[in-house]
């Protein structure tokens, strides 16, 4: 049966509440503004009440405290709502729940979820717009979870909520929570760290995440309509653990890879993907290319904010371009 | 010459610049009781109490009054204790130091310097020893500079604090004990442009800060089997000067780039991607990273050896390119 | 407009139908920025002042030109007030070229050098701290002049609002701390997210003077806010001024409040500032049509800015890499 | 008592003697506090230390010998190595996790004891010190404990240096203007109480209380321990005036230095508690000096426990960073 992402996002926070006590919530916002994606989890809120946690705006103590609940036996989801607010709660996301596992020499797991909706949605301008995946990406021990499609939105969320031993940030985005996919109740999970062929392809690789999903899978198409080039699209599913094989495979057998990534173009989880492919030196890599947001902040005014948003067509010139180079 | 330590240094450079504009003002924890290594010991002196400032321990705040100080002409030079606790400015930082001008289409400049430390020294667990450029420098808006000696920290503090742009000037604790002679006329370095730290003609070998040391050692190392390396010194990662780099490897064909940062979505990443396009048909080689493993840093001196990247793993990589 | 240091008995009939024409101007400002979210044409998500008009009128009334204004994302209000040009503002609220900061900032990131204004901010609490590194910077250059900060009760959840109050103590910089407490952060009520009622017991550890008034009396804000402000010009120490006032719009554009019970929004209306300072110009003799007048004025004056602004271009993509910095550095490069 | 002080004289020797490395903080003249709290707790009840955290892991029943080897950074610590002094912790004994950021602890406390109250057992410990009031974290951590009213006790070690001693150089504790530190927790309308660090039996009631009314639900409760703080720790790296405390100090016997001699009388906890008990007849001088040498033999045991324990396998650097 299809879902839509946000139907994911809800069903795993409910059946999570549900199967196990000491899963809990602080802060129930999750859905950002989006009202018909917030009706979804009206019941779910109501019926849970007393393990939802009203919240002051006070991102950095809500980290702090899902952390030590953890610490304490819990299994916390913290909603720290728009993507830029994590920069405040960074002290206690990247300084103490990814240290302590590692500081305590093994003795204490910190099984803790960040909610965190990033990305650019329309409007946000400069500090509503963060895509976060590349600061989060360079932390080790946490995981970085990135869905691109509804029963990723679910199974991700779930994984984290039920299974992780590990904190895990989890990356939803605005403009993805009218994505539908099709959804096998009992479908066995992918497990986590496996990236997903969402398009078989012979000529280039579109390797992907998050709302780059939908755009590549729309750029694929053209690619194949208008150009005859048939386009692989790789969902990676998440920045840490990052299936590194599966984009060289897809890469050594195309010979073409353009990364596909909202972070902005330095720095960014593009540039570690095309330092990995070309640290590998794979003979039959021909060319590179990453279709990023440039290096400037998100700004207001949408004529502009469209020039620098990464669209399918953006996606479909980079191949463009990766096939005429070599 | 007189020999100076990194620390006598950059404390020549505040005083200097303290003496030359009236608008520098310092501020941070005990920074008037000469800072925790004693950077700015004896300056308050010799400047008053009113332009160098202790503040308490609240990081956020007293970025935020830097910033709010610099968008109203003041040039404050902040410093953040160790870098480890610039993870409780980051909303600042990231959401309005870097932001402001860009926001403002063009109305504000933010002349600011927040001056922190990092790296691994020995014994001070993974809170006390992060290496976390590579966030900031993902960051439009923020320039980064990370000098590797002192005469070099003593150039690019000057220029840094005259940049009407905010800068997050990176000091490493390995370096502040170095000692070198700085020349009297020695004046500003330019941001932005990376320096050829030793000839070389079979490898580039790019690093910066602290690993510029390790670079050097292992290029002599090498030299000595017969490779000619060329070391070349970054100085700022932003802005990167990637011309002076495609040059070099136009020269060598090949590239190793070297930090004691975690290699996952390091400096290194950056500088591979670009050089992957721009000199793509330069290549012989792979592009290689040398950076440390994707672990915390841990306390028993034993083990963040282990873990660090040194002048061993720098060789390894060269040998393995060269064949 | 401003008219330090008179005391609101000193104020003659014109002063205060220039508060009533001050009041209905942001209140029809924020109306055609409601009438136009409605329609698609305002980008992202404008935050109205709508019914805490009398607040900003209030305070800017005593600020100069060179005063440093902060404000949260509630902004329109408080950026008229202090002197900032309509046409230029909604110009921003509506992405275009004219826009006060040429279209890269918007409703949530107003700055207007040239009238202080340096700037609203989209992160709960995030520009408090700035505000007192702009009463720094004054204090060390031995200015009178001093910075204010608009937030609303929402902000005092967040630790940097309290670093800031200790600093502001301990360093006693020119700094006025003007808390909206609309009883509402975001969607949840002020019960439900601080064990504290009032925002001015927040500032009574750091012998910072609070007071506590009714937010929706433009006058009592008037006189409350000169004896603040004259005390700060006079000492250089800082103030907090909590202002118990009521969001009649929702939290953003589109908001359909269905937290909030019927009864409690007429009750709301009836303590509208805009009807108070009416009934109180009524007593003083003005007749309705003059009130009409200055009603209808204000009205033709917001429709022209407003037409005008949509007709405004739209700003040159090529310029997008633009400011980003200062200095040139050759690298913000396209992706 | 003894046991903690007794250990923290030898960390003091074995770091002059070079033993171990890195920056570590000692708890003298703060045992009576670590004591008194965690005496009045059980097993399913959480502690939260910081950097300073020798005595409270020893209080709550950690082994010496592991905590010395984890200081020395050697495999057989508790956390083999990777911890060292700032980060210890001790999973089992309830202290999950260690902060070295000022402030870093408080809202790990305040969720743990949202896990205690979601449970029904368990209270919530959090030991920090006076300048953690100056971190935004603090008050966040307050008003969510007072929101939810969870079972949490925020424990303050006062020991800044009242304003008159504060000489040039010296780290200046906290800067609040609060007239009384306590005055910022009462803002925030947490029920706060005052106790005398110096005062064992004091702190033994006001705690054995305290904890009592937060286990039963009375919502957090925060306490200012107002202790003076030992002159060995007023320099950078801790010294012993006079050498290690003397049994004839709590008799005639009195030290050379004059500061110590009259912190003595006036604020160490164990000088004035032995008075009291000697006076009191409780206990005569040989059974002291019986209890003494047990506890310097079982201190002395655990420095040679961590000397001759192996240093951990490199490849270990490699694990724990994920469960």
């Amino acid at each position: 049966m299809k879902i839509s992402f946000a139907e994911g996002v809800a069903k795993a926070i409910q059946e999570s509440l549900a199967a196990n006590p000491r899963v809990l919530l602080i802060g129930g916002g999750i859905m950002g503004l989006n009202t018909a994606a917030r009706a979804l989890l009206d019941p779910v809120l109501r019926d849970f009440a007393s393990r939802i946690m009203v919240t002051p705006i006070s991102e950095l103590g809500l980290a702090g405290a899902g952390v030590g609940a953890a610490l304490a036996g819990d299994r916390p989801l913290v909603d720290l709502s728009t993507g830029s607010f994590i920069f405040q709660a960074f002290a206690q996301v990247a300084n103490e729940a990814a240290n302590i596992h590692y500081m305590t020499g093994g003795q204490t797991s910190v099984p803790v979820t960040f909610y965190s909706l990033a990305g650019r949605r329309g409007g946000g301008a400069a500090q509503h717009s963060h895509a976060t995946q590349a600061l989060l990406g360079q932390v080790p021990g946490l995981q970085v979870l990135t869905p691109g499609g509804a029963e990723d939105a679910y199974g991700l969320l779930k994984w984290a909520l039920l299974e992780s031993r590990n904190p895990s940030v989890y990356l939803s985005h605005p403009l993805l929570f009218d994505e539908t996919a099709e959804w096998i109740p009992h479908d066995p999970f992918l497990p986590v760290g496996k990236a997903r062929i969402r398009r078989e392809g012979r000529d280039v690789s579109l390797i992907a995440s998050s709302i780059m999903v939908p755009r590549a899978l729309a750029a694929a198409e053209t690619l194949q309509r208008q150009h005859g080039i048939s386009a692989e699209v790789v969902d990676l599913r998440t920045i840490i653990p990052l299936d590194r094989d599966t984009v060289l495979q897809s890469a050594a057998k195309t010979g073409r890879a353009v990364i596909a990534d909202e972070c902005h173009h330095s720095y960014g989880v593009a540039a570690e993907i095309a330092a990995t492919l070309a640290e590998k030196g794979l003979a039959s890599l021909k060319a590179v290319r990453r279709v990023t947001m440039p290096d400037v902040p998100i700004p207001f005014s949408a004529p502009l904010e469209a020039e620098i948003t990464v669209t399918a067509e953006k996606i479909v010139a980079g191949a463009l371009d990766a096939v005429r180079a070599a | 010459m007189m020999e100076l330590t990194f620390i006598e240094i950059i404390r020549r450079a505040l005083d200097e610049e303290m003496a030359r504009d009236n608008s520098i003002y310092l501020l941070g924890e005990d920074v008037a009781a000469g800072g925790a290594f004693g950077v700015t010991r004896g300056l308050v002196d010799k400047h008053g109490a009113r332009r160098v400032r202790n503040t308490p321990i609240s990081e956020a705040a007293i970025t935020g009054l830097a910033t709010g100080a610099a968008l109203c002409g003041l040039r404050p030079v902040l410093e953040i204790m160790f870098i480890d606790f610039a993870t409780l400015a980051m909303d600042c930082l990231v959401n309005q130091t870097a932001k402001y001008r860009y926001m403002a289409g063009g109305q504000l400049s933010v002349p600011m310097v927040v001056r922190t430390q990092a790296g691994a020294a020995g014994g001070a667990a993974a809170q006390h020893s992060q290496s976390l450029e590579s966030w900031f420098i993902h960051v439009p808006g923020l320039v980064v500079v990370a000098p590797s000696s002192p005469s070099e920290a003593y150039g690019l503090l000057k220029s840094a604090i005259r940049l009407d742009d905010p800068v997050l000037f990176i000091e490493h604790k390995r370096l502040y004990a170095m000692k070198e002679p700085l020349d009297e006329q020695a004046g500003s370095l330019p941001i932005g442009q990376a320096r050829v730290v030793r000839e070389g003609h079979d490898v580039t070998l790019v690093a910066y800060s602290a690993m510029v040391r390790t670079a050097l050692e292992a290029a002599d190392a090498l030299s000595r089997d017969g490779i000619s390396v060329e070391v070349i010194d970054l100085r700022s990662l932003v802005p990167l000067d990637i011309q002076t780099l495609v040059r070099s490897v136009a020269k060598t064909h090949r590239a190793v780039i070297a930090h004691e940062a975690v290699e996952t979505g390091g400096v290194g990443a950056e500088v591979a991607a670009r050089l992957g396009v721009a000199a793509f048909d330069e290549l012989d080689a792979p592009i290689t990273r040398v950076g440390c493993p994707f672990a915390p840093i841990p306390f028993a001196p034993e083990l963040e050896q282990a873990l660090l990247p040194g002048s061993r793993q720098i060789e390894q990589a060269v040998r393995e390119l060269v064949g | 407009m401003t008219l330090q240091g008179m005391s609101v008995k000193e104020l003659n009939k014109d002063m205060l139908l220039a508060f009533y024409e001050q009041l209905w101007r942001i209140r029809l400002f924020e109306g055609q920025v409601q009438r136009l979210a409605a329609r698609g044409e305002v980008p992202g998500f404008p935050h109205l002042s709508t019914g805490q008009e009398a607040v900003a009128v209030g305070v800017c009334a005593h600020l100069r030109e060179d005063d440093y204004l902060f404000s949260g994302h509630r902004a329109h209000g408080h950026v008229l007030a202090k002197g900032s040009d309509p046409y230029a503002v909604f110009a921003e609220i509506i992405g275009r070229q004219d826009g006060v900061c040429r279209g890269r900032g918007g409703s949530m990131h107003l700055v207007d050098v040239a009238h202080g204004v340096l700037g609203a901010t989209g992160v709960v609490a995030g520009n408090v701290s700035l505000a007192a590194g702009a009463a720094w910077a004054a204090q060390v250059r031995g200015e009178s002049r001093l910075a204010v900060v608009f937030f609303g009760d929402g902000a005092t959840g967040a630790g940097v609002f309290h670093e800031t109050l200790n600093l502001a103590s301990l360093w006693q910089l020119p700094l006025l701390l003007v808390c909206e407490n609309n009883g509402m952060a975001e969607f949840t009520s002020r019960e439900e997210h601080s064990n504290v009622a009032k925002v001015s017991a927040f500032a009574v550890p750091y012998d910072i003077p609070a007071q506590t008034i009714d937010g929706n009396d433009v006058l009592a804000v008037y006189e409350a806010a000169r004896e603040a402000i004259e005390a700060i010009r006079a000492s250089g120490a800082p103030r907090l001024l909590e202002c118990m006032t009521y969001r009649m719009a929702g939290h953003y554009v589109g908001d359909a409040q269905h937290y909030r019970s019927k009864e409690e929004l007429a009750a709301m209306k009836q303590k509208d500032p805009i009807d108070r300072l009416r009934r109180h110009l009524v007593k003083q003799g003005v007749s309705d049509n003059e009130l009409e007048a200055v009603a209808a004025r204000v009205k033709t004056e917001l429709d022209a800015v407003v037409d005008r602004a949509r007709r405004a271009p739209r700003p040159d993509p090529a310029t997008v890499l633009e400011d980003v910095y200062s200095t040139a550095f050759a690298m913000a490069q396209r992706a | 008592m003894l046991r903690i002080r007794r250990f923290e004289e030898q960390c003091i020797q074995l770091a002059e003697s070079k033993q171990f490395s890195g920056h570590y903080h000692v708890y003298i003249g703060q045992e009576a506090t670590a004591v008194s709290v965690c005496n009045a707790l059980g097993p399913e009840d959480f502690v939260f230390s910081t950097w300073r955290n020798h005595g409270h892991l020893l209080a709550r029943g950690a082994a010496p010998d592991r905590m010395m080897a984890e200081i020395f950074g050697k495999a057989t610590g508790y956390a083999g190595g990777k911890s060292g002094t700032l980060h210890m912790a001790v999973g089992e004994l309830g202290v999950p996790a260690t902060s070295a950021l000022v402030g870093g602890n408080l809202p790990l406390a305040t969720g743990a004891a949202l896990a205690c109250k979601r449970r029904g057992s368990g209270v919530s410990v959090c030991f920090h010190g006076d300048a953690a009031l100056e971190e935004g974290a603090f008050y966040e951590a307050m008003i969510l404990a007072a929101v939810w009213k969870v079972p949490a006790l925020f424990v303050c070690e006062n020991n800044s240096i009242p304003p008159a001693q504060r000489k040039r150089g010296q780290f200046t504790s906290s800067t609040l203007p609060a007239a009384q530190l306590a005055d910022v927790p009462q803002s925030l309308q947490i029920r706060t109480e005052i106790v005398d660090g110096a005062d064992a039996d004091q702190l033994a009631e006001s705690f054995e209380r305290l904890v009592g009314e937060v286990r039963r639900g009375g919502g957090p409760r925060f306490v200012e321990v107002r202790c003076t703080r030992w002159p060995g720790s007023f320099p950078l790296w801790p010294e012993l005036p006079d050498g290690p405390w003397q049994i004839a100090w709590a008799f005639d016997g009195k030290p050379d230095r004059a500061d110590l001699a009259l912190w003595l009388e006036q604020s160490d906890p164990l000088t004035l508690y032995v008075r009291k008990l000697i006076a009191a007849g409780a206990v005569t001088r040989s059974q002291l000096e019986a209890m003494d040498a047990r506890a310097k033999e079982e201190m002395a045991g655990a420095a040679r426990y961590a000397i001759d324990s192996p240093f951990p396998a490199p490849d270990q650097a490699y694990r724990h960073v994920w469960a």
